[in-house]
C-alpha cells in the first residue's frame, strides 16, 4: 500500500468514526438538551407573564411572540417576546410580558448578560443579596410605558412611568429601560398589524 | 530509547509539579484565567478537560503505529475534537448549569495546549497503560491548579469557596478577584511562588 | 448591531486576550519582542478574517441545513487547520518577503483558541455573515493592540530587576492585569 | 545585582535587536543624554537628587493637602496618615521580602500614599485604603524591581485596583463639609461630572475652581492643585510638555464637541475643573518613571491622555476617566520611547 492511500485512509476512517460516535451521541444528548431549553423558556414565560393556562407561539415577522391564555376563553391575558440590545459590557437579552392592549408591563426577566458583576449584574440578582433590598427587575412590574419609561435616580418614582436606577450601575439601568423602550414599540406595532 | 524505563509512580507525580502543565510548562492557559472565577467552574473545566485527554490519550496510544506521520497532527485533532464534543453535550444535557457558567470554554478544549502537546510528547511514543498514567497525572496538575486558583478567586472574589460561606460579614469582597484583571494577578502571583518553590528545591 | 459598535466592542471594550483570555498562549510565548508581535498580530488577524469567513459559511450552508451541528467543533478544527495550511502556502508562493515575516508564526496559529473562539462566539451570538467578518477583523486588531503593548512594555521590563520567580511568564500575567484594569476604562463605550 | 549585570549582558550578546535602553530616571536627571545605564539601583551618585525631587513633589502637594483637610476635615487627614502608614510598611516589608536596601526613605513610597489617598472618596473605608496602598506598592512597584523600574504609576495602579473591587464604595461621595455643615458621612451626592454625565447638571464654575464640591479628596480644589503644579515646573522637577498637551488636548477636543451640540457636551472649561483631570496632568501623568524620556514622547503622551479622557468622559460609561487614560498611556509608554528615541549615528532602524 502506497504512503498517500494510506494517509486517505486513515483519517478517513477516524473522521468517519468521529461521525459515528457524534452522531451516536447526538442522538442522546439532543432531547435531553432541546428539553432543558424547553424548561428555561416556559420558566421564563411564567415569570413575566400573569396568569394563564397555556400559552400560543406564534411567529411575525420572523420575531417569535408568546401568547398566554385561559382556558376557557379566547382572550388573551397578556404577551411575552424576547429583546435585546447592547448592555453596559455586551448583550442584553431580555424576556418581557405586557397586557393585550400593550400599555403596561407585566414582568421582565433578563436572559442573558455579561454586566459588571456587584453593579450591573444587580439587574438579575434577586432580593436575597442583603446588602441592596431592592430588587430593580420587580420595580417593572405595571409600569406604564407612555410615551416612555424614563430613568429616576436616587429617588423614589413618583409617576406609573418610571424607574429608580442601580445606584452605582445607571448605565446598566439605562440600558435595559433603553431596550424596553424601543422594542416594545415596535413589537406594538408588529402584532397590532397582525391583529 | 533503550533507557531504563520511568517507574510508573513518577510518571504520575510530573503531572503534579515537576512539569505541572500551568505552573512549569504554561500550557492551557486560557481556560485556567477564563472559568476559575469560582471554584466549582474550575473543578468541572479540570474534569472535562482531563476526561477528552484520558480518552484521547489512550485512542491515541492505541493507534500510534497506524497513524502515518504526515497526518497525525489532523488525526490528533479530529480525535480530540471528538472527545471534546463528547463532554461538551454531556454538560449540556446532565449539568446544564455547569455547561452555562463554563460556556464556549468548554469546546475550546480542542485547542488546549496541553492534550495536544502530551499526544505529541507523551502518547504517540509509548503504550496504552503508560499514557493513561501520564493523562492522569496531567489532569490531576491541571485540575489541581485550576481548583486552587478558582478557591483562591472565589475567596476573595465573594468571600465563599464552593459557595459555603468563608469570610464573615466583616469581609467586603474584592470584586477586582472575579473579573479577568483578578484572574491574570492572581495567576501571575501562583506562578512566581511556584518558581520560588521550586527554587527551593520542595518537591512533593 | 451597529458595525461600527461591533468592531469596537471586539477590539477594545471587550478585547479577546484582556478580558476573554483567548489567544494567551502566543501572547505569552510571542511578546518578547515588538518587531515579532507585529508580525504574529498581522497574521492572526489576517487568519482570523479568512476563518470568520469561512467557519460561517460551513456552519450556516453545511451544518444547520443538514442537521450535523453536532459536528461543529471537529469541522472548524479541521477548517482552520488546513485553512492556515493554506494561507502558509499561498503567502510563501505570492511575497516571499511577507512569508519570511510571517511565516514561522503561522502554523502556531491553528492552536491559538483565539481563532476556534472566533468560530464559536459568531455561532452562539447569530451573527449575520457581515458582522462575523467585521467581529473577526475586529477581534485580530484587539489581539494585535494588546500584544504590542505588552512586547513593548516586556522590552523594556528586560532591563529590571524584577525578583528572580517572576521573571517571563510571572510578571507578563501581572502586566496583562494591569493593561486588564485599564482597559477596564472603555467599558460601557458601547451603550452610549 | 549580579544577576542583573549578567543578565542585561546575554540580552545584547544573544539577541540581534538590542532592546531599549530606558536609563533610570534619576540617572536621566543628572545626565540627560546617558542612555546606557547597566547597574541596578541604587545608583548613588544620583541619590541625592532623587531625595530632592520627592521632597519636593511632597511639597507641592501641600495646598491640595490643605484644601481635602479644610472641605473634608478630619477624614482627610485620618486617610492620608492610613495610606502612608500603609505604603511605608508594605515598603518596607518588600525590602525585606527582597533581602536589599531599605529605601523608605527616597520619599517616594510617602508620595505613592499621599497621591493614592488623594484619590479616593472622603468616605472610603480605611481598611479598604490599606489594600489599595499594599496593591500599589507591592504590585506597583516591587514587583516590577522597586523604584525606576515600574511600568504603571503605582498609586493609579492601587486607585484602579480599588475602584475595580469596590465599585460602589468607589462612587459614593459626600459633599465638603463647608457645604453641608454636617458629618460628611450623612449625605451622598454626586461628582460634577457625574451629575452632568446623568443628569445634565451643570456645577457652578467658582465651586469647581475652590473645591466645593463633591469629588475625591484632593481633586476639588482648581487652585490648589495648580499652585502646587506650578511649583513643580518651576522647579523643573515635572516635564511641563506633559500637562500642557494633557490639558490643551482635552480644552480643543472639548471645545470641538461643545460647540458641535452644546446641549450634548458639556463646555472645555467644564472638562478641565472637574474630575481629576489637573490632579492627574500635574501629579500622575508627570511621574518620571511611568512617562516617556523623551521630549517629543512627553507631548505624544500627554495628547494621547487628553484624547482618552474625552471618549471616556463622552462615550464611556464612567463618568470619569483620568484615572484610566494615564494607566493606559504608561503601558504604551515603552512603544513611544522606542519610537521617539533619537537615533545613536549608525544605528540601525530595528
Amino acid at each position: 500500500m502506497n504512503k498517500t492511500t494510506k494517509m486517505v485512509i486513515v483519517l478517513t476512517v477516524i473522521t468517519g468514526l468521529s461521525g459515528a460516535i457524534l452522531s451516536s451521541w447526538d442522538s442522546v444528548t439532543k432531547p435531553k438538551i432541546e428539553y432543558h431549553k424547553l424548561q428555561a423558556l416556559k420558566v421564563a414565560i411564567s415569570d413575566v407573564l400573569p396568569s394563564y393556562d397555556y400559552y400560543e407561539e406564534k411567529d411575525i415577522d420572523g420575531k417569535t411572540i408568546y401568547i398566554g391564555k385561559l382556558n376557557d376563553s379566547t382572550q388573551p391575558t397578556g404577551i411575552a417576546f424576547k429583546v435585546d440590545g447592547s448592555g453596559f459590557q455586551g448583550n442584553l437579552s431580555i424576556m418581557v410580558g405586557v397586557d393585550p392592549s400593550f400599555t403596561s408591563i407585566t414582568g421582565i426577566k433578563v436572559l442573558e448578560q455579561i454586566e459588571t458583576p456587584g453593579l450591573g449584574t444587580k439587574i438579575v440578582e434577586d432580593p436575597s443579596n442583603k446588602t441592596d433590598p431592592f430588587w430593580f427587575p420587580e420595580q417593572f412590574v405595571g409600569v406604564i410605558f407612555s410615551p416612555q419609561i424614563n430613568v429616576v435616580k436616587n429617588s423614589i418614582p413618583q409617576n406609573s412611568n418610571e424607574i429608580q436606577a442601580i445606584s452605582g450601575a445607571t448605565i446598566s439601568s439605562k440600558a435595559v429601560v433603553r431596550i424596553l423602550n424601543e422594542d416594545i414599540s415596535i413589537m406594538k406595532e408588529l402584532y397590532q398589524s397582525v391583529n | 530509547m533503550a533507557k531504563t524505563p520511568t517507574p510508573l509512580s513518577k510518571e504520575f507525580l510530573k503531572g503534579l509539579w515537576n512539569e505541572n502543565p500551568i505552573l512549569r510548562m504554561l500550557l492551557g492557559l486560557c481556560p485556567t484565567l477564563a472559568v476559575t472565577n469560582s471554584a466549582i467552574n474550575g473543578l468541572s473545566m479540570g474534569l472535562a478537560t482531563t476526561f477528552a485527554l484520558l480518552c484521547s490519550s489512550i485512542l491515541i496510544s492505541l493507534l500510534r503505529k497506524i497513524i502515518p506521520s504526515q497526518v497525525r497532527i489532523a488525526g490528533y485533532i479530529v480525535i480530540i475534537a471528538t472527545f471534546v464534543t463528547v463532554a461538551d453535550k454531556f454538560l449540556a444535557a446532565y449539568l446544564p448549569e455547569i455547561s452555562k457558567a463554563l460556556g464556549p470554554y468548554v469546546p475550546l478544549i480542542v485547542v488546549n495546549c496541553i492534550i495536544l502537546g502530551r499526544q505529541e510528547a507523551f502518547s504517540s511514543k509509548n503504550g496504552v497503560g503508560r499514557s493513561i498514567i501520564d493523562a492522569l497525572g496531567m489532569g490531576s496538575g491541571f485540575i489541581l491548579v485550576l481548583l486552587v486558583l478558582g478557591s483562591i478567586r472565589e475567596l476573595f472574589g465573594s468571600a465563599t469557596i464552593f459557595n459555603l460561606q468563608i469570610l464573615g460579614d466583616w469581609f467586603n469582597p474584592w470584586m477586582i478577584m472575579i473579573l479577568p484583571p483578578g484572574a491574570f494577578l492572581t495567576l501571575g502571583l501562583l506562578i512566581g511562588l511556584g518558581n520560588w518553590l521550586n527554587e527551593r528545591k520542595v518537591k512533593i | 448591531m451597529n458595525l461600527l459598535l461591533l468592531f469596537i466592542s471586539a477590539a477594545i471594550v471587550n478585547n479577546f486576550v484582556l478580558t476573554y483570555f483567548l489567544g494567551i498562549c502566543p501572547f505569552v510565548g510571542v511578546s518578547k519582542r515588538v518587531s515579532s508581535a507585529v508580525s504574529m498580530g498581522l497574521a492572526v488577524m489576517f487568519v482570523m478574517t479568512i476563518t470568520a469567513a469561512v467557519t460561517w459559511l460551513i456552519y450556516h450552508l453545511l451544518l444547520v441545513p443538514y442537521h450535523i451541528e453536532i459536528l461543529e467543533y471537529v469541522s472548524f478544527i479541521l477548517v482552520i487547520a488546513s485553512l492556515v495550511q493554506l494561507v502558509e502556502m499561498f503567502i510563501k508562493k505570492v511575497s516571499k518577503p511577507l512569508y519570511d515575516t510571517l511565516g514561522i508564526y503561522l502554523p502556531l496559529i491553528t492552536t491559538n483558541c483565539a481563532i476556534l473562539g472566533l468560530a464559536l462566539f459568531s455561532v452562539l451570538r447569530d451573527y449575520s455573515f457581515v458582522e462575523s467578518l467585521v467581529f473577526g477583523i475586529g477581534a485580530g486588531a484587539g489581539f494585535t493592540l494588546a500584544l504590542v503593548i505588552m512586547a513593548g512594555i516586556r522590552e523594556e521590563l528586560e532591563l529590571s530587576n524584577i525578583p528572580k520567580p517572576f521573571r517571563g511568564a510571572g510578571i507578563t500575567m501581572i502586566v496583562a492585569g494591569s493593561l486588564a484594569l485599564a482597559f477596564m476604562g472603555f467599558a460601557g463605550l458601547i451603550s452610549m | 545585582m549580579n544577576d542583573i549585570i549578567k543578565e542585561n549582558d546575554n540580552n545584547i550578546t544573544e539577541e540581534k535587536v538590542v532592546p531599549q535602553k530606558k536609563p533610570d530616571p534619576r540617572s536621566k536627571l543628572a545626565k540627560p543624554e546617558r542612555m546606557l545605564v547597566l547597574n541596578s539601583s541604587p545608583h548613588l551618585h544620583t541619590t541625592k537628587s532623587v531625595h530632592k525631587i520627592m521632597w519636593s513633589v511632597i511639597i507641592a502637594l501641600i495646598p491640595a493637602m490643605a484644601m481635602s483637610f479644610y472641605y473634608f476635615g478630619v477624614r482627610a487627614g485620618l486617610m492620608i496618615l492610613t495610606c502612608v502608614v500603609a505604603t511605608l510598611s508594605t515598603e518596607l516589608v518588600m525590602n525585606f521580602m527582597k533581602g536589599e536596601k531599605i529605601t523608605i526613605s527616597d520619599g517616594s513610597a510617602i508620595i505613592t500614599g499621599i497621591l493614592l489617598a488623594l484619590t479616593l472618596p472622603p468616605t472610603f473605608r480605611l481598611s479598604s485604603a490599606v489594600l489599595g496602598a499594599v496593591v500599589a506598592i507591592s504590585l506597583g512597584k516591587h514587583i516590577f524591581g522597586g523604584l525606576g523600574y515600574n511600568i504603571f504609576n503605582p498609586a493609579l495602579l492601587g486607585r484602579a485596583f480599588l475602584q475595580a473591587s469596590f465599585p460602589v464604595a468607589m462612587t459614593t461621595w459626600s459633599n465638603p463639609i463647608t457645604l453641608k455643615y454636617s458629618a460628611i458621612d450623612a449625605v451622598s451626592t454626586a461628582t460634577p461630572l457625574g451629575a452632568f454625565k446623568f443628569e445634565k447638571i451643570l456645577t457652578d464654575y467658582s465651586d469647581l475652581f475652590f473645591g466645593n464640591i463633591g469629588g475625591s479628596l484632593g481633586e476639588t480644589s482648581a487652585i490648589a492643585i495648580l499652585i502646587g503644579g506650578i511649583f513643580l515646573l518651576i522647579l523643573k522637577n515635572a516635564d511641563w510638555r506633559i500637562p500642557l498637551s494633557f490639558i490643551g488636548s482635552v480644552f480643543l477636543l472639548g471645545s470641538i464637541f461643545w460647540l458641535f451640540n452644546p446641549n450634548q457636551y458639556p463646555d472645555p472649561i467644564f472638562h478641565l475643573l472637574s474630575g481629576g483631570l489637573l490632579f492627574g496632568a500635574f501629579f500622575m501623568a508627570t511621574d518620571m518613571v511611568t512617562s516617556p524620556i523623551t521630549p517629543k514622547g512627553g507631548w505624544i503622551f500627554g495628547a494621547g491622555a487628553g484624547i482618552l479622557v474625552i471618549i471616556i468622559r463622552l462615550f464611556g460609561g464612567l463618568p470619569e476617566g483620568v484615572m484610566f487614560s494615564i494607566l493606559l498611556m504608561n503601558g504604551v509608554t515603552p512603544l513611544i520611547n522606542r519610537y521617539t528615541r533619537p537615533r545613536i549615528f549608525g544605528e540601525s532602524r530595528k
